[in-house]
């Protein structure tokens, strides 16, 4: 059986359960799955996390460089996130370059995580106008069973929670595997969190599964901070939202914020 | 009421010009200019799918493709797409799709293009708003036109259709929204900042009222190319 | 019916009026269609030209940029070219990277433009081996019916000669949108046209429309000064040329060059 | 005998962890630490080639991707695969392929990915175990597994199984060997150095002592989450 | 008349060596030493098309590649083809193209390849050369040579076959071109400079005297090679 | 008849013979076909050799170029290597980016070369922590008839044997086409040479044909220094060796050292 028979299989069961009311799992439509969250999982990284919601996993890890500051702000280091979503997370991803939804997806748990002055970039400066530090941040999906946007914002997160400053010997380049007591500079009170709803014959889904979302035809991601929205992107495929429905959704996430917080703090 | 950066009232849009039809080779077109932005859009199709596999049985597919000319921007843009270009072309695509009568269509290929010869802020509303007239003009069934707009904050209100300079004021925050009109659905919608809830609705509202006004100008610039047929399509 | 159809179809039309001595649009076979020039449309661009001939419709925008000078020439600024013909100039033009065909058209418009020591790079140099000015030209093809090399060098051409240098800072960048009182330096009576040939059943066409290219088996460009050559390009295709037809081409070029030249400055 | 610098024997393994399965997604899967080494490979498959012309009607494709993820050594690596990647892809899928019974399966596909999380020396060797326990953990019929390790030479001493440190001491050599166990043939042999003619064949001789290690390590891993087949397949 | 830098004759060619059936694999092959420039070319097919949608129903399609060894030149080249190859391999294709009687090949594809392992001015016409040389001696059938050329001006004279000492004097300008002999008709011509028209006509002539120059000693190689056929093809 | 036939042909015919105790070309198993060396055949190259071994064919050609050196190495120049086998050398190369095997075997041969501390990369070093020489060689296979990678480091070393310093000038700059009386810095007692084996059918092969190649199931090679051994490699397809043989082709590959030294030095 290809995997696109499979798939096509797996919507059709999700949309079958949505019409009777349900989730194929017995949760609510706006339940969480189970969320595990490990850090410092990976020796050779400066600070990592492994994350699972359900089924999905991914680890973040996080290398710090030393780079020359952009012009425009030469007192500011600077944050590198990249999401990668491989055949080895799941069989229907093909082989070749990142495919342009693993990118989507990418660049907006980056944005999620870049807003609401979350991290201290001015911290992160070395010698003003000349060298930074760069906070590679790169996540790896180790197993994809929807909502990959939020499990890498929560494992991108968790490895920035935990994750110290380097050390620096004289010449301002960085020791390896050698670190200050010193987190990295992050405002706790702005923790960005993630919510993704996917819409299904007009249900709202908050954290569906891979056959949830290939029976979605619209999706909406939401960055919240307690009562302050950081982003909206709206996405997946041609399906539409009301405002009521975006109201909706805001409100729901916020009020989910708290519980999510204390998973990863 | 403070005043904006550029004089207008918090609701007001800028100067819009449309024309209908520009291009010779393109089966439906539009140039539009929306203050100091220039957009020209081209829709061609349906036809028929290469390589094949790339082909939906259920319905056209949209290939909308936004490039930004190298000279569009303060200092000169590459002329490679990069990663914004894609993800624009990827969520524009799929707005405009929904206003698209795809269905009718199966396997084929409904190419996009639009080209931001100036950017002034707002350029993928620009973009879908351009493009919508452009499919129009192509003579693509629809059920109805994409009104995109973006609404905000700038200088502690919150105003409609915001320039670069608002852009760069201290608290501005832009959201980027297209709506299928008349019916009002929401098919693009794209913002990052740091906005309290209430905030957040009203900007939604503000963008609906100025997805109105767009929709009003669309209909206007296809009604003096095609009388009749706009009269009872809009 | 499908574009090759269609090109096919064009290129039949023009041969058949060709045989009879004649071309679709009522033109003589030497006669450019009509040229229109527009500049300084562009608002973002530092010198902009939007030039039609016939149906055939190229916008040039320029960009000013600093650079580190070429070791070899440590004074003298530089210009970068370039052409996009893409998709919305023309539905047979294919998604994707650039075709082999519009990179040729691009390199031609360019090294006539570069010819006859027009451009004064001398003159956009900023702080000796340092720091040069480069120009950057940027054509896009708006609709594609033929002669897209020469529209492009026209257009090329009419945002160079409107264009001011841009005022610098105390460091030597370029402050955006401002400009002195000098235009970009450049030697008028040097100014090089370019002048396309088709060759379409032994007949030779200027200023030929895309269905004239396609009909036809040989091209063939000169840049021209009033009477001197400053560059000639053979392309399009297994088609050939006696040396009377080179200088025949060469000829009827030096002879419309004033002709052009007035719409252009 | 000397010691060595982090205190094992000449010829002690660092410690291994096992675990198959952890991967839901995929038909065959396993998670190794090894050392500081942290491994995970999938496989699946048998399944259709795309494009046709790239199967081969007399056995499956066996498709071996080795990646590094960006954080798994001391400076960040970049996320493009790089040469040194193909390389070790090109011939570890050499290496699992003649385990397999790819002849089973003319005109097919066998997808194997591993990355690499953590490094710390013997990289590809541990990738090449793990894949091997993935592939049988896949139910793919197997003429053995692949046992995969280090020898080589540091500080003065013929070792097995190098750290990155011991890697790291001026005489050192590391030859990555892969057996097809039980049978003891060589699939993968690679070393750069300057090694006596002796020394090499005892460098040889002391991985295979290793491999059989590896392979008991394997069959136990195997036996414990498939106690009957296990027991008759190995 | 003046001297040149290397004491030729305005209108005396380089010294040429050619030799035949120099690659074993190839179906026809060239190796040209042309002053201080050395080509070497091979010609293949024709063969089948991959992918077919690329097939020409009218006749062969000729794949020209000219590509130059890194250390052709005076600082090290990329190995990556640029612009400049790719125009030249285009120009030069076409140039080709003109001599076989491709439209006895419909469908089916001529790889020609050509490698300049030294340059010294004048490396796309020594590359057309070599490349009709080969084709030849591929046996294809031809309606003609190419014969090609570079003339120009060098210290204030015209002359024929510039070097690259002659091509950084001060008034240099460089004419490239192409013959198909002995019909005499042009088939590539580029020149980029600063040269009045009579001049310019002047030069296109000198440059037919060198493709005549060019077309004997072509003769001869093949006449040595194939005495018979030599004398009757030609 | 397609290559693809005449490489199974090729291949069965070598089967045959083997099955026979013989060679086609009446080698026995173990000897090099006639190998030709030819030095600075190449007058634009800094140092370069065309190296034959039966049909096949490589020409390697040495370029020096000024560069910054790693920081992890502040007095040492470095060597790139890079080996082309493009259509040019075969009619079964595909047109395109290097195939896989082409990066393999360019790979090895580099990795011999560089290996036994044969190069002094020392004394490359120009001014130390800013500037220091790199070495180009670059092979590009001109016929290929098997045994590249051989064919590919014998033609490199060559090169880099016959190649004499280039002089800089007070800046520090390659003089082009000028050289000092000195050699590059090599240590001749460490001459690394490049043996590789192929097997088919269990019969070890020395300079494998390409016919024999296509009918191998495995590959190995031993970069070898007189009773040293500085590198092993095994890659060619699925097929396996036991540890006797790769002691075998050890023993033979250092007892065929001083016969193939001769030949380059």
């Amino acid at each position: 059986m290809s995997n696109d028979t499979l798939k096509i299989i797996n919507a059709e069961k999700a949309k079958t359960y949505i019409a009777q009311k349900k989730r194929e799992d017995g949760r609510d439509f706006l339940d969480h799955r189970p969320i595990d969250v490990k850090v410092n999982v990976i020796n050779s990284a400066d600070g990592s996390a492994w994350v699972k919601i359900g089924n999905t996993e991914i680890i973040a890890g996080i290398k710090f460089g030393i780079s020359t500051p952009y012009p425009d702000s030469p007192n500011q280091g600077s944050m590198v996130f990249n999401l990668e979503v491989t055949n080895i997370a799941s069989p229907d991803v093909e082989t070749g370059p990142p495919s342009i939804e693993a990118m989507e997806f990418g660049r907006i748990a980056d944005r999620v995580i870049r807003s609401a002055e979350f991290m201290d970039f001015d911290k992160l400066c070395v010698v003003p106008g000349e060298k930074v530090l760069t906070v590679f941040v790169d996540c790896y999906a180790i197993n994809a069973d929807g909502n990959l946007i939020d499990a890498a914002q929560f494992a991108a997160l968790s490895a920035i929670l935990n994750c110290k400053m380097p050390k620096l010997d004289e010449n301002n380049n960085i020791i390896y595997k050698e670190y200050t007591d010193q987190l990295l500079p992050v405002n706790k009170k702005n923790l960005p969190l993630s919510f993704t709803f996917y819409k299904v014959d007009g249900q709202l889904l908050l954290d569906a599964t891979d056959g949830e979302e290939y029976a979605a035809n619209a999706r909406f991601t939401l960055g919240i901070c307690n009562d302050v929205v950081v982003a909206y992107h709206k996405g997946g495929d041609s399906g539409t939202f009301t405002i009521d429905e975006i109201n909706t959704m805001m409100d729901i996430a916020s009020s989910k914020y708290n519980e999510i917080k204390k998973k990863l703090l | 009421m403070t005043t904006r950066l550029d004089n207008r009232k918090v609701d007001e849009l800028r100067k819009i010009k449309i024309e209908l039809g520009v291009s010779k080779n393109a089966e439906g077109s539009c140039y539009l200019e929306w203050g100091k932005n220039i957009v020209i859009a081209t829709v061609n199709g349906p036809k028929p799918v290469f390589p094949r596999h790339l082909a939906d049985p259920q319905k056209a597919v949209v290939d909308y493709k936004y490039r930004m000319a190298c000279f569009s921007v303060s200092e000169r843009k590459s002329p490679v797409p990069g990663k914004r270009d894609k993800e624009i072309s990827l969520v524009s695509g799929n707005a405009l799709e929904s206003a698209i009568m795809v269905e009718q269509f199966p396997n084929t290929l409904i190419d996009v293009n639009v080209l931001i010869l100036s950017a002034d802020a707002g350029t993928r509303v620009a973009a879908l708003t351009a493009a919508s007239l452009a499919a129009a003009d192509a003579g693509l069934p629809m059920r109805g036109m994409i009104s995109a707009v973006a609404a905000g904050r700038a200088n502690e209100q919150l105003v409609l259709d915001l320039t670069k300079d608002e852009e760069d004021t201290a608290d501005a925050v832009d959201m980027a929204c297209a709506f299928l009109m008349p019916q009002k659905e929401i098919v693009l919608l794209q913002m990052d900042g740091f906005v309290k809830k209430e905030d957040c609705s009203k900007i939604l509202e503000n963008a609906l009222i100025g997805a109105e006004k767009i929709y009003d100008i669309q209909k206007k610039a296809l009604l003096e190319k095609y009388p009749l047929e706009g009269e009872i399509q809009l």
